[in-house]
């Protein structure tokens, strides 16, 4: 079970919420078991989304591996300039 | 209003071309003769992306009509290197990474061959002030100075 | 097969971390590289722009009847040539973009937003017609109150320039619009608690003004638009492929009708990641079947491209008599512009990232004002932010009387830090930034009479993202490196580079082009520090899969397994069993023998790179005040930062001295200047006031290198990073030097001498 | 747009005097191309003064110096015996803009854009120097100080000109200095400009004193009191201050994108004595 944390505006989405178990393989595993989990955060999980796993930062990476116990944070995508 | 007929020398060669009054010695360059070496980053002399010598003069061509140049003799950054052979500065510049998008470059080193033509052996301050009205945004000026420094210093021999 | 590269892991690299001359550098220094305004094309008009002169008004109509009639005028377009894109987000330079908004700021729809905004569009036979057509097209405007301000455009009674804007990420959903697009927040522990923990609390506001990215080449583009509905654009831009979607999103095109070629770029520094004229012109091309080539004045650079947000911010931050930080908090108001996007969700992620702490809080709006919209600018959100930080971070090492390297070091966020953001960091090198800076014999030495120093660190993300490379094999050996991201400082050098040392050749060997966008696959652009990483990454796969090729070549050729040849210093070997059984096969050998033995070499990588390393940095300045006049000098300047890997060192050092060098702007001399009509006073280099060579010292540079492990050589990235530390280094130097802290940027002569003057009768009275 | 290059005087107040009010002087043209291309100006004639030798001339006549009106500030810069004589003139003609304009701008350019913040000539007129200006009506002479009547504004007629700068005598014991102040420390225009000549006896007291301030009201202004307030002094602090009042209490500024009101009046006084000293200096060291 990878342990979510939900930073930013994504907490007002979830509810009470701040962290939540969530068992995935991959980072698609993961986002369509938080979208049925939390109806309200599927909308924004399409575009816009950062996921920190285990202190490193994957967006857009639908394959990117999930460990049994790691840790991912769901942000906002970062850019620059 | 019929075209100005303008005869100069250009990088050592002569050069005519015809010109609307209002056109700057830029609009030449770039648009009439194709030298774009020249860059136009402000068109109002502040920034010296322009630079060219005309009689030995450093000077903006955004800041000079094209009617002027009659009979004078300008030297843009395509007449620098010779032949195959590129210019000191060129080489240092180079050498020294003091060019990161290059934009400025070309106004960079037209002024800086001035400086040295005036003075072969100036200081890091007098480089500096001579340089004041080229501006770049990408170096924080660092390696340009130094490229300058050892220049002259090369060409001095030492 | 057993490709082995000379990377880091393995020890010493042969060409990472070497200074060849860069491979386009000849082109630059003689005036040869093509730059945006440097291309001429058969049969080419000119197209220029009608700008708004109202910072605010709907737009009843518009005429353009007597512009049409000109002679030489060949066609305008307004409003009503670009179809109306819904709301639609889509990942661009900073942040998202949304088409709804994209459409509205290149041509003004409903309402001119800000001073500046397009209105029309002429293409003509010259400059001159254009410029008089221009004057021919007749807006009527309905001029609306205006608002600039990020504090007055809150205001309930403030001008709303969306009328239906709902502010997001408030629940609930208030039922008022207003010019607050979204307020986002952040949350680590409860803030509370740690004040509660805390002996001293501090508490600041801060204000920083819009400044502008100040590249020296203006936007240009020439688009070529054919009756067949296929066209070309060749632009100044960061990223030709972002450029290639928004432009076919807005003509209504197929991406794959659009061909796009970067030029040469003139400084972008982020401001360059967005589409200005480029759709502009392909609709004037499109209507006119002619090239059409656009070029901004410096003046309409000013007026409607970038900046960088204006902001306040307010920040609270509690500690304990010891120095330990207890709790950070603070509020972020950023302006937009006229349209939504302020990068102000990075400027609160970034806000406390150097600390290693357990209860933090930041709010952030983001709010529209009668600017143009702002633009990523190197770090985007993050200097604002961490400026008011790091000034109070300096306030309390004060009030303890903890030297402030001391105290940063104390509190640092390292390897395993749970970021005030989120996640946990991996390896990261504030740490060993902070003690490079107080070994550093700057930092030691003696101040004179009236000088002061200061300190501040920094932080940014950098990404990584889609990106595409190929690496062709030449007949006789040597390799063409194709890439997708523009080169804006120097990245060709450094992707040859790591293909040279992926491949083991000669870096001379490799010559390197930005391939347009028919020539690759989607590759994103040039910022967010990714292009050494992510480019350099998928150029070190590229090398990989032609080692993959050459060996199983080689196997062919030895009639020996494929696993039995092993890739070294350029060369396939026979390994294992068979290792000196045949003499090795070079490049040149197998380029040699490619059409006989089944064909061209081509390395391809196709990545979306994951893993971008983040990068902090330390900056050490020392001030002179003339307390006449109110001038601040920077006498002595270094920047210490952490690059993963420097690729290439002397171009590392140059993004560290010119970020620091725009840095020194920000915090002196750079602001906008407007009128009561909210009208731009000072559009142009002589009065928006960049750093000038005279105005700087030398910049010092130290490199630190804590490997990024997701990288094959541990890049990181460099470019965004060294423009976070200086405001607040050199305001907490004039503070050392005054014993007065400034909190408002720019820390311009008349606003220095006016505190100093301040103090002066305050003493007196 | 006409452009024409006359190489005489008269040839070039002819076209002046027929051109109408849409004719423009051109000489090193680092204004005249800025507003060209703003479209500030229009102008249906303009005529280049530059081949007409007396324009380019820097001579002694009478032992007082003499500048054509479209010397560059290089040239200035290179010209010894102008350097000697009046180095606050010199400094002042080369503090305008860059290396690059240096090698256009020319000193009746710089008086004749009508800027009040010109940076030529609170040197020009705390040096007494007067205009020589040619027209239709031959040629006239006009104390600098009364040339520029407010921002853009001139006091020549149709068809007149500036030919060139004519300088008083020189007494021993005499010199000037200009300083300005900009934000950078190159490439802006002055927030305030302050030009002192002075001139000692051969006790070092100050026989003669002028200091002129620009950018602190319509037009640069000679403040008389600041001079008064130096001369029979040796310019010692408590002189300097009372000058510096002066010249603080003259100003009539305004609020712009370049200073405040308060800046400027505050930052004039402190030019003022920082040039005084200067040139008291150099006066100090002279002959």
């Amino acid at each position: 079970m990878a342990r979510v944390v939900f930073t930013g505006n994504f907490r007002h989405l979830v509810g009470e919420d701040a962290e939540a178990d969530i068992p995935a393989s991959n980072v698609r595993d993961l986002l369509n078991r938080l979208g049925e989990r939390y109806p309200a955060l599927a909308p924004h999980l399409d575009e816009g989304i950062a996921l920190a796993i285990d202190g490193e930062i994957h967006q857009d990476a639908l394959f990117s591996p999930v460990g049994p116990d790691s840790e991912v944070y769901l942000m906002p995508k970062i850019a620059g300039g | 209003m019929a075209k100005a007929h303008v005869t100069t020398t250009v990088n050592g060669d002569p050069v005519e071309f015809l010109c609307d009054a209002e056109q700057t010695l830029l609009d030449v360059l770039r648009d009439e003769l194709y030298l774009t070496g020249s860059k136009e980053g402000c068109g109002s002399g502040d920034c010296g992306a322009c630079s060219v010598i005309v009689d030995d003069r450093l000077v903006c061509a955004c800041l000079m009509l094209g009617v002027e140049a009659e009979g004078h003799s300008i030297e843009t950054i395509e007449g620098m290197a010779n032949g195959d052979q590129l210019h000191p500065l060129q080489t240092k510049f180079l050498e020294h990474a003091a060019l990161q998008c290059g934009v400025c470059t070309p106004g960079i080193l037209v002024a800086a061959k001035s400086l040295l033509e005036r003075n072969p052996d100036p200081t890091e301050i007098e480089v500096r002030y001579w340089l004041a009205g080229n501006l770049c945004r990408c170096t924080g000026y660092d390696k340009i100075v130094r490229a300058v420094l050892d220049t002259a210093q090369e060409m001095r021999g030492g | 097969m057993a490709a082995t590269s000379n990377g880091k892991a393995n020890g010493a690299t042969r060409w990472i971390g070497t200074r060849p001359v860069r491979p386009d550098g000849v082109d630059k220094v003689t005036g040869r590289a093509r730059f945006g305004a440097d291309v001429h094309l058969p049969n080419m008009l000119v197209g220029k722009v009608l700008r708004s002169p109202h910072a605010h008004a709907r737009i009843r109509s518009i005429d353009a009847s007597a512009a049409l009639a000109l002679p030489g005028v060949k066609t305008v377009i307004t409003r009503d040539d670009f179809n109306d894109l819904s709301s639609e987000f889509v990942p661009a330079g900073e942040m998202l973009v949304n088409y709804r908004d994209v459409v509205r700021n290149v041509m003004a729809r409903e309402k001119a937003l800000f001073e500046g905004h397009p209105v029309a569009a002429v293409a003509a036979v010259s400059e001159k017609v254009a410029r008089e057509a221009l004057a021919l097209i007749d807006v009527d405007y309905e001029v609306l109150p205006h608002v600039l301000d990020v504090v007055d455009a809150m205001a309930p009674d403030a001008p709303l320039l969306h009328e239906d804007m709902i502010t997001a990420g408030v629940e609930p959903a208030p039922t008022k619009p207003s010019n607050i697009a979204k307020v986002v927040e952040f949350k680590l522990g409860d803030v509370a608690e740690g004040f509660a923990e805390a002996d001293i609390v501090i508490e600041r506001e801060f204000s920083t003004q819009p400044v502008h990215q100040g590249y020296i080449e203006p936007h240009s583009c020439i688009a070529n638009y054919s009756e067949d509905g296929q066209a070309e654009l060749w632009c100044t831009t960061q990223g030709h492929f972002v450029v290639r979607g928004h432009c076919a999103k807005l003509l209504g095109m197929d991406v794959s009708k659009l061909r796009v070629t970067a030029s040469e770029i003139g400084g972008g520094f982020g401001g360059k990641t967005v589409v200005y004229l480029e759709p502009v012109a392909l609709m004037l091309s499109r209507k006119s079947g002619q090239p059409v080539k656009m070029t901004m004045s410096r003046e309409e650079v000013f007026r409607a491209s970038g900046p960088a947000a204006g902001t306040r911010v307010w920040v609270k931050i509690g500690m304990t008599n010891e120095g330990r930080i207890t709790a950070g908090e603070a509020v972020l108001k950023y302006q937009a512009g006229a349209f939504q996007g302020s990068p102000v969700q990075p400027g609160c992620m970034c806000a406390f990232a150097p600390y290693d702490l357990d209860h933090v809080k930041v709010v952030g709006y983001d709010v529209l004002v009668n600017r143009p919209k702002v633009a990523a600018y190197r770090a985007p959100g993050a200097p604002q932010s961490e400026f008011a930080v790091e000034s109070v971070v300096d306030e309390l090492a004060k009030r303890i009387g903890m030297d402030p390297v001391e105290l940063r070091l104390k509190n640092a966020a390292k390897q395993g830090t749970k970021a005030a953001y989120g996640p946990t960091f991996g390896p990261v090198g504030l740490v060993e930034t902070l003690e490079e800076a107080k070994a550093h014999e700057h930092y030691r030495a003696p101040l004179k009479q009236g000088q002061g120093r200061g300190v501040a660190s920094g932080f940014w993300f950098n990404i990584g993202g889609e990106t595409c490379a190929t690496l062709n094999l030449g007949e006789d050996g040597t390799i063409a490196l194709v890439a997708g991201t523009p080169d804006i400082g120097g990245s060709r050098a450094s992707l040859c580079l790591q293909a040279a040392e992926t491949l083991g050749v000669d870096v001379e060997r490799i010559r390197p082009l930005i391939g347009d966008t028919s020539t690759l696959g989607y590759t994103f652009l040039t910022g967010g520090s990714r292009t050494a990483f992510a480019s350099g990454m998928a150029v070190v796969e590229a090398g990989k899969d032609m080692i993959r090729q050459l060996c199983e070549r080689a196997a062919k050729v030895w009639d020996i397994p494929v696993d039995a040849v092993e890739w070294a210093d350029g060369e396939a070997r026979p390994a294992g069993s068979n290792a000196g059984e045949f003499d090795p096969l070079s490049l040149a050998d197998l380029a040699r023998l490619a059409g006989k033995t089944g064909g061209p070499f081509v390395g391809r990588a196709q990545i979306n790179a994951q893993g971008a390393g983040p990068s902090f940095g330390t900056h050490i300045v020392d001030v002179d005040v003339d307390r006449e006049t109110g001038r601040v000098t920077i006498e002595r300047y270094t920047v210490i930062q952490d690059a993963g890997t420097a690729v290439h060192p002397s171009y590392v050092e140059g993004q560290l001295q010119g970020g620091a060098v725009q840095g020194i702007g920000w915090a002196l001399n750079e602001e906008y200047i407007y009128d009561d009509k909210g009208r731009l006073q000072n559009p142009g280099f002589l009065d928006y006031r960049i750093p000038v060579c005279s105005d700087v010292p030398m910049i010092d540079t130290v490199i630190v290198e804590v490997p990024n492990p997701t990288h094959p050589y541990g890049v990181r990235g460099v470019g965004e990073t060294p423009i976070v530390p200086p405001m607040a280094a050199i305001a907490n130097a004039v503070e050392d030097a005054l014993g007065m802290r400034f909190m408002d940027l720019p820390m311009s002569p008349p606003r220095v001498l006016k505190a100093l003057e301040d103090a002066r009768i305050a003493e007196a009275a | 747009m006409r452009y024409e290059a006359p190489e005489t005087i008269e040839g070039a107040v002819k076209l002046l005097a027929g051109g109408g009010p849409r004719g423009r002087v051109l000489a090193g043209g680092t204004d005249l191309l800025v507003q060209l291309r703003a479209s500030m100006i229009a102008p249906e004639l303009v005529v280049d003064i530059k081949r007409i030798d007396e324009t380019r001339e820097i001579r002694e006549e009478g032992g007082r110096l003499v500048i054509g009106a479209a010397v560059t500030g290089a040239e200035l810069g290179e010209h010894a015996a102008a350097k000697a004589m009046w180095p606050g003139v010199v400094e002042s003609a080369e503090l305008i803009g860059s290396t690059q304009i240096q090698g256009r701008a020319s000193l009746a350019g710089n008086l004749c854009n009508a800027s009040p913040a010109a940076d030529t000539v609170p040197a020009l007129v705390a040096a007494a120097a007067q205009c020589r200006i040619a027209g239709p009506g031959g040629v006239r002479r006009l104390p600098v100080e009364e040339v520029c009547t407010g921002p853009g504004q001139l006091s020549l007629d149709d068809g007149e000109f500036v030919v060139a700068f004519e300088f008083p005598e020189r007494p021993p014991h005499s010199a000037d200095a200009y300083l300005r102040f900009i934000p950078r420390t190159e490439m802006d225009i002055a927030v305030v400009g302050a030009g002192v000549s002075l001139s000692f006896d051969d006790s070092g007291r100050c026989a003669a004193a002028r200091v002129a301030l620009g950018a602190v009201a319509p037009t640069v202004i000679l403040v008389e009191e600041a001079g008064r307030a130096l001369v029979g002094t040796e310019c010692d602090d408590a002189a300097l201050q009372n000058m510096a009042a002066a010249a603080s209490a003259a100003c009539r500024p305004i609020d712009d994108k370049r200073g405040t009101v308060e800046y400027r009046t505050k930052v004039a006084g402190v030019l003022a004595t920082r040039a005084a000293k200067i040139a008291a200096q150099r006066a100090k060291g002279a002959r």
